[in-house]
């Protein structure tokens, strides 16, 4: 039972309308592969079933049970049959259309019997419900769309107002620290990449640094988290500032501490 | 108050500069009241006049007024936007229709509809974009939430009111079913080689 | 390539969508850089023309050009800007997260977590808040600055004592981190200038 195409013609197929069906309509034959993709681009049952009754040009209103229940019944043999995760609402629809067909064979008493009898007429009743809202959900999503297919404006407004100040709560600052973290893990991994910056970035750094701390004590200059190659760069950068007259590098003895200000900068 | 050309030219800029559809009391409120509902309209007919045949129209929507960018000049305008528009996927959108055309409805009638079990992130999804939220209980076991469309969601998708959503397609009203047993139609049932038929039923 | 008038309509259209100022060669995007820079500046020239005398202009910034309102019309505009309360920048909000969690820091040890070097003007925005303000300085060269929280942040936060904060430990869980605080003291044991961190952090 693995492939719903070999037993479509294994087995005469329907006659639809008086109109004996030789061949299997194209969309009937699933390569196994495609079965998952298939069962994706189903959204349930109705929606197989909808597409099974469209593909053959079957009438909602006059559903011919016995060919409709057995191509349904193919289709979830072949994917039951792959092991495919099969949503239970699919078998309880073929446990229901089995129901409604054999009830269609049944004999009936010979008094009249009103036309909501018909044992179909739910099955209808919900096939026509679901293609209703399936073509309205296709319509919605025609509509224009803001974000996607149309932009609100929104001018900038220069704010001048009594100043409103922001309201923070802990769980905000919670927040934040974990972005904190998270962006400490993911700088982790590139720290390869900012081994690449050049010499003058780092220049401008050490001398950002410098204009905010007035003086470092020279090991504050570097980071040995960053690795080897950032701080070699660091230190041709200092270097490189010493060369041209921007920092001022002093040292009172042999082994104290080195300090680092900024040349221009006024002592303090 | 000011001459017309000076209120309109407020409108525009109170318009071009809010962020959310400006109502007919907000718009109001510009001209401290000094003006009166049908001049507004006015206005505001004018000013959409005055932006015909360019790429950015007024449009009015369930909250008021806003501008926006025509459809038509997405491709352009997309480039210059920071975040991708999200893209629901077929089930989003059934969801969003059953509570739409048969609001207020509870995840069971939305179940019943779609013949599977609606996830909660479908809900979830719906519910950030704001264009569903709960409006009550329905006083059945478990008192299930009923969900209906908001105002975003007819601002959103550029309407007015659930009026303008596009006409649900009557496919059929009445149900002609032939008299059973007849499992196919009446032309299959005389046809000779109907019998087989049967008996791929049976 | 889009006539002059279909250019300037596309360009107009994009710089009131955009949110912020677009770059001259984020313009040239728009045109799938098929439009030189010589034109763009033209079309912008020409576009900020016929803005004239409205309420809303067309300028051009340090990082690019944006609509904005005339400040003239701005307690006209005001009037319809909604009344949200303003955010804290990320900037300004982890600066105060390390400030609480980790005081007493100085604003380099701030900058070794934030990777970036914090401006004096977050500093400020804090300590005018009241939130932190200085209560030592590091012996080490320099002597910087030591920032802690203070008594109104935690009245403004609904917090007893510091140990309300929410607690790191389950922070750190929900990243499936280590329960130390991993990524914070590796860099602070390097720190040759921050030797009393490592207890300030335990």
């Amino acid at each position: 039972m693995s492939d719903p195409a070999q037993l479509a013609l294994a087995t005469p197929f329907a006659r639809l309308y008086g109109e004996p069906l030789i061949e299997i309509p194209r969309d009937l034959y699933i390569p196994p592969d495609a079965l998952e993709i298939i069962l994706e681009a189903f959204e349930g049952p109705l929606d197989l079933l909808l597409y099974l009754i469209r593909k053959e040009n079957l009438d909602v209103l006059d559903i011919p049970m016995a060919p409709l229940t057995r191509q349904y019944l193919e289709y979830v043999e072949a994917m039951r049959s792959k092991n495919l995760e099969l949503a239970a609402e699919y078998l309880v629809m073929a446990a229901m259309l089995l129901a409604i067909k054999s009830r269609l064979l049944l004999p009936r008493p010979p008094a009249a019997t009103p036309i909501e009898d018909d044992p179909r007429a739910e099955l209808v009743r919900r096939l026509l419900e679901y293609e209703r809202m399936k073509k309205a959900a296709q319509e919605l999503d025609e509509l224009p769309q803001v974000g996607r297919d149309v932009i609100a404006v929104s001018v900038w407004v220069e704010r001048t107002v009594a100043e409103r100040l922001p309201e923070v709560n802990a769980q905000d600052l919670a927040e934040a620290w974990r972005t904190l973290l998270h962006r400490a893990r993911l700088s982790a991994h590139h720290r390869v990449s900012r081994e690449e910056l050049s010499v003058r970035e780092h220049m401008r750094g050490v001398l950002r640094r410098l204009q905010e701390r007035r003086v470092l004590e020279f090991g504050e200059l570097f980071d040995p988290a960053l690795g080897v190659a950032v701080l070699v760069v660091t230190l041709l950068a200092v270097l490189e500032l010493a060369r041209e007259a921007l920092l001022e590098i002093t040292q009172s003895e042999s082994f104290a501490p080195i300090y680092v200000k900024l040349a221009h900068a006024e002592s303090h | 108050m000011q001459n017309p050309t000076e209120a309109k030219r407020i409108l525009e800029a109170a318009l071009l500069a809010s962020p959310e559809p400006a109502s007919l009391a907000d718009l109001k409120r510009l001209f401290d009241d000094q003006v009166g509902v049908d001049t507004l309209k006015n206005l505001l007919a004018e000013l959409r006049g005055d932006w015909e045949g360019r790429a950015v129209e007024l449009v009015s929507l369930a909250s008021g007024w806003r501008f926006q960018t025509r459809p038509e000049f997405q491709s352009f305008v997309q480039k210059l936007q920071p975040d991708k528009p999200p893209r629901y996927s077929r089930a989003v959108m059934e969801t969003l229709a059953i509570i739409a055309y048969r609001q207020p409805v509870t995840r069971g009638d939305i179940e019943d509809v779609r013949g599977v079990v609606v996830s909660t992130q479908i809900i979830q999804t719906l519910e950030n974009r704001g264009w569903i939220d709960v409006v009550g209980h329905r006083e059945t076991p478990g008192r299930p939430a009923l969900y209906a469309t908001t105002r975003i969601f007819l601002d959103d998708l550029g309407l007015r009111s659930l009026q303008e959503l596009p006409p649900l397609e009557e496919i059929a009203k009445t149900l002609q079913l032939e008299p059973a047993p007849a499992p196919v139609a009446p032309e299959a049932a005389n046809e000779p080689a109907a019998p087989d038929e049967r008996s791929a039923a049976g």
